[in-house]
C-alpha cells in the first residue's frame, strides 16, 4: 500500500509558509492513501501558477502544462489510458480566465477525472493581479482601485455546464477536504472542487480568519445534492456564509462510452503492428 | 488504352457550376472512372468559401502516363450552367468541345469562338424524364462526356454503383441519366469530337484519392490512435474521414472546443504512450503555437498537419498558398529541434505522414506535416500504398509492465543522443514528470544554470541526430535532366505543375531539372546543395511573395535564386506558367 | 432617417436560400431603422461562420475578425467610442466553442454592447461539423453517430455568467425578433440575444418546421424576467415547447463606469497633443 | 563626485537574500540614492518563479560615467542571510568586503578567502532596537554600505522619505535604521574599505528606472490611451505601472481574461482610432499571433512589447534570452509588413515605443517592441526623456466630423504607397469597413484573382515604404573605432555588457567597434552592411542558440559570422565574458 512517505518527492517546497496549497497537497496525499491508488497509476496535470507546483511535490506521474490547458490535457489521458487515476490541478486564474473556454467543454463531454481548482482568489506566481474569482472590491496591483467585474462562480459555472460532480472544499479543513477528494477521485465522471485556498502573500481578505467565520457544510444543513436547482441557490451563497461540501452530483455516460475503439484494450497498451488498411483502401480504387 | 489528346497524350475536362451542384463530386466520378478504364488522372477544385450558389468548378486530366496537375487549357467543358461557358470558354482548346443545356440562351456575343464544337444536350428535360433531382444533370453531363471521348458508359456506372452501393433507386436513376446523357451524344454528335480515351478493357488497380486521404490513410498505417482536430478548411477532410472510419482505423476521433484544446489532447494522448495527431490550417495553427513549444519542452511526440491557405488572417479559406513555411519552422518561443515535412504528392502524403510519426516518436519532438489546399484537396491516381515501405519505429519507448532498472526512471535523463527513453504511464516502479519549466533529469523545476545548459544541450544533440537521420532519408528528390541548363526549385504542391511542365520542356528538348526539397526543418542543407550544383540557371517556384524556401536554401546552403517565380492568387500554378519563365529565363 | 434601402450594401448575399440568417439579417435591419440609429453610429463586429458574412450585407461600420473573438473586440470599440452602437454577431461554435472563453468574462463586465448568436446548432460555413450547441444525436460530418456530449445552453451560460440581458430569439419570427433587437440595443449593458437560426444546408432536425411547433414566447405565459431562478428554469426547456423572448434582465452598472478617463470626451476623440509626462518622471528622478 | 573602484572608476555591490525579503527594493534604493549624489548606476535582479523564499539577489554598479550593466565582480556584498555569502563569495574582488549579519556562523571552511574584508553588523539586533519589521534589516545593511563607500546618510533618507511618502511612521523607522547601520559601520570599520563613492552634493537631475517603466512611459507620451494585458513575466510591471496611473495618463487599463482577448481588445480599440497596445511574453504571445494576422489583414495598427525570456514553454519564467527573433519576425499565417524593433537601453526603450506607435499608424501594421527580462526589469540612471525628439504622427488618419469627399470612403482605397486614409469611427457620410478576409478596397469579401492580387500588392507597397523609413530611422548604431580590429554585433539587452566591454577594450587599446542591431523588421540590410564593413573581426553576441540575428544578417547583408558568443542560461552577458571572447578572437 502507498505511505504518504512514498508520495513524497525530494523537490524543496517553495510555497509560502502557510500558503493554502499545503492543505490542498496534505489532502491529496491523504485521499491518495486513504484510496489504497498506486503511485504509478494516478497521473496530476497542473496548469501554471503557484498550484501548478503540485506535480513537484507529489510523488506520482505528473505534467506540468501551460498555462490554461490542464483540462484538455486530463481528458486525452484519461482517454488513452482508463487505467490511469487522472486529477487536474489549476487555479482560479488558470481554469476561469485563460483556461475558461475548456471548462464548459470539458463538463459537457464527462470524462472520468477530477478538477481540483485552487481557487484562491488572486493570481499568486505573478504576484498578485485580480483573478476572475476575486471579488468585486478587491484591490490588486491591475486593479489599484478595486475589481469592477462581478466574480465568476465557479459552482454555478459548473452546474451551468452539466458538469456532474460539483464541490467545494477549504484548504484550512484537512478532513472535509480529504474526504472531498476521496469522493471527487472514485466519482465516476466529472468533478471539480473548488477549493477555498488562502494566498497569505497576496489575499488579504479573504484569509484563514475570513473563511473560519463563514464556512459551513452543505451535509450538515441537509443539502439535497440531487437537486439541481438548490443547488443554483447555494452555489450563489458567498457572504456571511459560505458552503462547502457537494453542491450536486448525478451520474451519467462518460466521455470514453462515446468511442468504440474503448471498448478493447486501453488505447496505449495496444499493439501497432498488423495494421491492414487494404479494406479501406478499396473505396478509393 | 488510348488517350489522344490535342496537344499530348492527355485531355482535360473542366465541369463548372454552382456550389451545391455537387461540382467536385462530378468531376471526382468522372476521375474514377477513367483511372479504372486505365488512365492516370488528376484533378482539382476551385470554389469560394460559399455553401449554395457562386460558381465552382472542378478540372479533371487524364493520361495514358502519370499526371501530376491540370493542365493549362481545358479540352472538354461541361458546364452545368451558363454562366460557366461565359467563365471558361477562353481556356478552351481550339478544336474543344462545350456540353451544356440545350435550352440555355447564347446570344452571339457572348460566344466569340468559332474554333470550338458546341454540344447542346437536353440535361434538363432527360433528368425530368427519369424523375431524379436537379443534381442528377451532371451525371447525364457525364454521360456525354464519355460518349463524346469514346469511353465506356460501363465503368462510368460501375463506379456510380460503388459510391451510392447501398442506395439502390439513386444507383438506377444515375445509371439511367448516363446511359441517356451517353446515347444523346452518340446519337448526335458522333465520333466528331477528337479527343479520344479508350479504355484498356483492364483496370489498373490504382486509387484515387486526396492528400487529405493520404495523410488520415497514413496516419492509420502509422498507429495513430488518437485524432483530435478542430474543423478548419482544407484541413477538415481529415477530420469527417476520420470520424467516419474510427472503427475500422480503432481510433479515438474528437472535435474539441478549438485548436488549442486539439494540440494539448493530442499533447496528453501521446504523453500517455499513444500516436496521436491533429491538422488544422494557419490560423488554427496560431493558437496550436504555445502547445507546440509544449510539446518540445516536455519532449512528447506530437504530429501535426498544416494545410496552407493564402493569408495573412482569414484571407481566402478555400484556395491554395505556400506562405506559412517561416512561420511553421520558428513557431512558438525558444529554440528546439522538430520535423517540417512538406509532401508534394498523394503518396508522399501517406508515406510521410507514416515517417513524421516515426520521427516524433524517435527523437520526442513536434512534427509537422506541412501542406497546401491545392495539394490535399486534388485527386491524383497512384499506386496503392505499401504499407512496409516506411513501417513502424517507436525509438526508445519502453514497453514493460515493471520499471525493473536499480536506477529510478528519469523521464529527462541525459543521454549522449540526446534522447532519453520514455516508458508508459502505469508501469509498476516508475512514475513520469513531465514539465514544461525547465528540469532536472527527473522532471523537476530548476533555474540552476549548469542544470539548465545541460537540459539544453540534451535537447539540442536529439536536433542534431534527427538532423542526420533527416539527411538519409531522401530529403530532397531530383528530377529530369543530369546537365541540365536549368533546375526548377520547389517545394510541396508546386511538385506536379513542375514535372507537367518538365514533360513540356523535354518536348522542347530543354535540358530540365526539378528540385524538390520535401524536409524542411531539419534543413538538409548538403542535399540541397548537391541537387542544385550544376544545375544551370536556378529558377525558385513558391506560391508565395517573399520566397521562403529560397531564404533557407540561402541561409542553409548558400544558393541564390536569380529567378524567382511567385503565384499568389491562390490559385495553383498552372505547368504553362512554370514553362513559360523558364523558357524566359533561358 | 435612415431607411432600409441605406443599410443595403453591394455585396452580393451567398447565404443558401432559405437560410435563417436572412430572417436575422432583415430584423435586424428593421431594429436599426425603427430605432433611427444613424449608420454611421453603428458598428457590427463578426466572427467566422455564415454568420460572418453580416458586415458584407449590412451598411454600417464592421469589422469581420477571426473565429470566436467578436466579444473582445466589440468591448473594446465600445470603451474606445461611446458613441457608438457596437452589435456583436456570432456563430454558435463562434461564441460558444473556440469563443467561451470570452463570453462569461464579457458578460461579468457587463459593457453596454449586444451579442447576437447565430444559432444554428450546426457549424454552417465548414461544412456541417457539431456545434456546442447541437443537441446529443445530431449526426454530422464529424459525429457521424451522432454527438455525445450534453449541448452548452447559451441561456444558463448567460445567466451563470451573471449577463444582465438574456434572450432568445427565432429567425422565424421576423417582428418578434425585430422587437427583442431593439430591446437589446437600447438595454443599457450587456445583452445577449440568442436566435434559433435554421440551416437549411446540414442540421435536418432543428428545422422551420421543428421550431414553429415548438416555439412560445414567454411574455406571453407571464414569465418574470427580473426572476433569476424561474429563468434558469425556462433557460432549460427544450423539448415539445422551447421557449423565446427575455429571460432575464436586471440593470448594473455597465464596464465604462470602471475607467474614470472615460467621463470626458471618447477615447476616440481625445486629443493627443499636449501631453507632458513630467509629473510621472519624478518618482523615478 | 568621486568614485575609485578597484579596477576601474565603478563599485559593484550586490545585495542578496530570500524572496520575499525585498532585495530587488533595497538594491534600488540604493541606486537611486547613489543616482541622487551624482553617480550613474545600473541595477539588475536575479530571482526564480518563487514568491517567498529561495535565493534573491540584485547587483548594483555606479561609476561616475555611465554604466551600462552590471560588472563580473563584486566589491561589497549585503548579504541578508549567510546563504548570500556562500553563494556568492568567490565574485568578490580582491580587497571586497561583506556586510552580514554578526551573528551569522562561519565556520572556518566556509569562507575561504582570506583576501576580502568581513564587516559584521547587528542587523536584527537594530531592528529590534527600532522595534521595526525584519524586512528593515535591508536598510540597516544599506546604511552600513554607504558608509564603509564614503556616501552620504541624508541622501539616503531622502530617498527613502520620497519612495514611502505618506507613510510617516514607516519613513521615520528606516530613517533610523540606515543612521544606525550607517553609525556602526563608520564607528567599527571607519575608512577602511578601499572602494569610495563620494557624492557631489548636487544632484545631476537623472532619472533611474526600468525598461519596462520606459516602455510605459514611452506609451503614455505616445498618446497611448488603451491598455490591454494578461499578466506575464516579465512584462507584468507595465500593466502595474499603468493600472496605477491610469489617470494621470488617462488611459483605459485592463486585464483580460487571456492574451487573445488582451491583443483583441487592443484591435478593437485601435479600429475605433484609439492608439492602444499590449504586452507579454512568449507563450502569450503564441496566443497572439492570429490576432497578429487579423491586425495586418484589417490594417490595423497595434502595438505589442515582448519580454522574451528563456523557453520553450514556460522554460525559466524569470530569466532572460533572446531566443523569440525569428518567431517575432514570422509570426502568423501569410505575408505581410511588420515592424520589430529591439531597444537597447532604457532611453531606447522610452523613444522606440513612440517610434513604434508611430510607424504602427502611419503604415497601418502590427508594431511590435521586442525585449527582454534582462533589459525591462533592470534599473538604468539616465538622462530624463525629451518629449519631442520623437512626437506623434498619426500618419492618414482623418479626424474629421464629415466625409465630404464625392467618392464614398474606402477603407482599403488603392494608393500609390499602398497607406490608405483612416477616418474616426462614426465620422458623418461613411461607414468604415475592415475584414479579415481578403477584401475589396471598400472592403468587401473577395477571391478575384485580380483584386485579391492588386490588394497583397498594396500591403507591401507599405511594407516597401516602411522598409525606406526605417532605413532612415538609425536602424543600426555603431559605437567604438572606426578602424576597428575586431566588431561586436548585438541586439537588444546585450548593448549593455557589450558597452561596458568596449570601454574594458579600449582601455588595453584594442581597437573595437559595437554594432546594434535595432530594427529587425523591415531589416536594415543597407544599414547593417554599411556598419560591418570594414570591421575587422566579426563576432556576433546573442542570448541564444542558434544565432538568431546572425541569420538574419546573413539572409540580408550577406555577412557571415565566424565568432559566436552564446548564453543560455538566462543570466545576462558580464561585460568580462564578451572581452575574453574577443581576446580569444584576435
Ligand atoms: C499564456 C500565459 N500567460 C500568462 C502566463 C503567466 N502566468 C503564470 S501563472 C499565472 C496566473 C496565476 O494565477 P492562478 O492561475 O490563479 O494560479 P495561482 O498562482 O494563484 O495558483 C499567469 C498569468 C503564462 N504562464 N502563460
Ligand atoms: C482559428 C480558426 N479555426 C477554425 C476556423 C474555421 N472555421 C470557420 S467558420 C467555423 C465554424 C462555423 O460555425 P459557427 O461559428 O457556428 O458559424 P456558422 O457558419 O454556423 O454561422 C470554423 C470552425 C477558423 N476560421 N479559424
Ligand atoms: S503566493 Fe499565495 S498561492 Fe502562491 S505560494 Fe504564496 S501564499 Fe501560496
Ligand atoms: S450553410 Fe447553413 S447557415 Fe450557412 S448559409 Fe447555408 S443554410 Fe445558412
Ligand atoms: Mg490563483
Ligand atoms: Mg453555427
Amino acid at each position: 500500500m502507498v505511505t504518504m512517505q512514498d508520495l513524497a518527492t525530494p523537490a524543496t517546497n517553495t510555497w509560502c509558509p502557510g500558503c493554502g496549497n499545503f492543505g490542498i497537497l496534505m489532502a491529496m496525499k491523504r485521499a491518495i492513501v486513504q484510496l489504497g491508488l498506486e503511485r504509478e497509476k494516478v497521473v496530476a496535470v497542473t496548469g501554471i501558477g503557484c498550484h501548478g507546483k503540485m506535480t513537484n511535490y507529489i510523488k506520482v506521474n505528473g505534467i506540468h502544462v501551460i498555462h490554461g490547458r490542464v483540462l484538455p490535457v486530463a481528458t486525452a489521458i484519461k482517454l488513452a489510458n482508463r487505467e490511469l487515476t487522472v486529477i487536474g490541478f489549476a487555479g482560479d486564474g488558470d481554469a476561469f480566465n485563460i483556461g475558461m473556454g475548456h471548462f464548459s467543454h470539458a463538463a459537457r463531454r464527462n470524462p472520468d477525472i477530477t478538477l481540483v481548482v485552487h481557487d484562491n482568489l488572486i493570481y499568486g506566481l505573478t504576484t498578485g493581479q485580480t483573478s476572475p474569482t476575486s471579488k468585486r472590491g478587491l484591490k490588486t496591483k491591475s486593479t489599484p482601485r478595486g475589481v469592477f467585474e462581478v466574480a465568476v462562480n465557479p459552482i454555478t459555472q459548473a452546474l451551468a455546464s452539466d458538469a456532474s460532480f460539483v464541490a467545494r472544499g477549504y484548504a484550512g479543513d484537512m478532513r472535509h477536504l480529504t474526504e472531498l477528494f476521496k469522493e471527487a477521485i472514485t466519482f465516476p465522471g466529472f468533478a471539480m472542487v473548488d477549493v477555498l485556498q488562502p494566498c497569505v502573500a497576496w489575499n488579504r481578505i479573504n484569509t484563514y480568519d475570513f473563511y473560519k467565520e463563514r464556512v459551513y457544510k452543505l451535509e450538515e444543513e441537509g443539502h439535497d445534492p440531487t437537486d439541481l436547482m438548490k443547488a443554483y441557490e447555494r452555489g450563489r451563497e458567498w457572504g456571511d456564509r459560505i458552503p462547502i461540501g457537494v453542491f450536486y452530483k448525478v451520474e451519467r455516460p462518460v466521455y470514453r462510452e462515446n468511442f468504440p475503439v474503448l471498448k478493447g484494450a486501453p488505447l496505449a497498451r495496444q499493439k501497432l503492428d498488423g495494421i491492414d488498411i487494404s479494406g479501406l483502401l478499396k473505396e478509393f480504387a | 488504352m488510348k488517350c489522344i489528346g490535342f496537344r499530348d497524350n492527355s485531355v482535360s475536362f473542366l465541369v463548372g457550376g454552382q456550389a451545391g451542384q455537387g461540382i467536385t463530386r462530378s468531376g471526382s466520378l468522372l476521375g474514377k472512372a477513367l483511372m479504372r478504364g486505365g488512365f492516370h488522372v488528376f484533378g482539382a477544385n476551385d470554389y469560394p468559401s460559399v455553401i449554395r450558389g457562386s460558381h465552382n468548378f472542378y478540372v479533371l486530366r487524364a493520361s495514358d502516363e502519370e499526371v501530376h496537375s491540370q493542365a493549362d487549357t481545358v479540352d472538354l467543358l461541361l458546364a452545368l450552367n451558363k454562366e460557366t461557358i461565359l467563365l471558361h470558354k477562353d481556356e478552351l482548346t481550339e478544336g474543344g468541345g462545350i456540353i451544356y443545356d440545350e435550352q440555355t440562351e447564347l446570344s452571339k456575343g457572348e460566344l466569340e469562338r468559332g474554333d470550338i464544337n458546341m454540344y447542346p444536350v437536353p440535361l434538363n428535360a432527360i433528368v425530368e424524364e427519369i424523375g431524379g433531382p436537379s443534381i442528377m444533370r451532371n451525371t447525364v453531363a457525364l454521360g456525354a462526356a464519355i460518349a463524346l471521348v469514346g469511353f465506356d458508359a460501363e465503368i462510368m456506372k460501375g463506379v456510380i454503383s460503388d459510391t451510392f452501393a447501398g442506395r439502390g433507386g439513386i444507383i438506377e436513376m444515375n445509371h439511367r441519366a448516363v446511359e441517356m446523357g451517353f446515347d444523346y451524344a452518340r446519337e448526335n454528335y458522333g465520333d466528331g469530337f477528337r479527343c479520344r480515351l479508350e479504355p484498356s478493357g483492364e483496370n489498373p488497380g490504382r486509387i484515387m484519392l486526396t492528400g487529405n486521404d493520404a495523410v488520415a490513410l497514413g496516419a492509420i498505417q502509422a498507429g495513430c490512435k488518437f485524432y483530435a482536430a478542430y474543423p478548419m478548411t482544407p484541413a477538415s477532410p481529415v477530420l469527417h474521414y476520420l470520424a467516419a472510419k474510427d472503427m475500422e482505423a480503432e481510433m479515438v476521433v474528437i472535435q474539441p472546443e478549438s485548436e488549442i484544446a486539439a494540440l494539448t489532447m493530442v499533447l496528453g494522448a501521446a504523453y500517455a504512450g499513444v500516436r496521436a495527431m491533429t491538422a488544422t490550417s494557419g490560423g488554427g495553427f496560431c493558437l496550436m503555437t504555445e502547445a507546440l513549444g509544449l510539446a518540445a519542452m516536455t519532449e512528447t511526440p506530437v504530429v501535426l498537419m498544416i494545410g496552407q491557405r493564402p493569408g495573412p488572417s482569414t484571407g481566402m479559406a478555400t484556395y491554395s498558398a505556400q506562405a506559412d513555411l517561416l512561420f511553421t519552422i520558428h513557431a512558438s518561443q525558444g529554440e528546439f529541434p522538430r520535423v517540417v515535412v512538406a509532401p508534394g504528392d498523394v503518396a508522399e502524403c501517406f508515406y510521410l505522414t507514416m515517417e513524421a510519426f516515426n520521427l516524433a516518436e524517435k527523437y520526442q519532438v513536434p512534427a509537422i506535416i506541412l501542406t497546401d489546399k491545392y495539394l490535399i484537396e486534388s485527386h491524383k491516381s497512384t499506386e496503392p500504398f505499401d504499407p512496409g515501405k516506411v513501417g513502424i519505429d517507436r525509438g526508445d519507448l519502453l514497453i514493460v509492465d515493471e520499471w525493473t532498472d536499480a536506477e529510478e526512471y528519469k523521464r529527462y535523463k541525459i543521454t549522449e543522443s540526446g534522447v532519453s527513453p520514455r516508458i508508459l504511464l502505469g508501469t509498476r516502479g516508475a512514475t513520469v514528470l513531465a514539465n514544461s519549466n525547465e528540469h532536472t533529469e527527473y522532471g523537476y523545476t530548476t533555474t540552476d544554470p549548469e542544470r539548465v545548459m545541460a537540459m539544453g544541450e540534451k535537447r539540442f544533440r536529439k536536433g542534431n541526430a534527427l538532423k542526420k537521420e533527416v539527411e538519409d532519408l531522401n530529403p530532397v528528390k531530383v528530377y529530369g535532366a543530369e546537365d541540365a541548363e536549368v533546375t526548377i526549385v520547389g517545394w510541396g504542391s508546386t511538385k506536379g505543375p513542375a514535372l507537367e511542365a518538365l514533360k513540356m520542356l523535354r518536348r522542347d528538348g530543354v535540358k530540365a531539372r526539378f528540385v524538390q526539397v520535401v524536409y524542411m526543418a531539419p534543413f538538409p542543407a548538403e542535399a540541397v546543395g548537391a541537387a542544385l550544383k550544376g544545375g544551370g540557371k536556378l529558377l525558385l517556384v513558391e506560391a508565395n511573395r517573399t520566397a521562403q524556401l529560397g531564404a533557407l536554401i540561402k541561409l542553409n546552403s548558400g544558393f541564390t535564386f536569380e529567378h524567382f517565380l511567385s503565384k499568389v492568387d491562390g490559385r495553383p500554378f498552372n505547368p504553362g506558367e512554370i514553362y513559360d519563365k523558364v523558357k524566359e529565363v533561358l
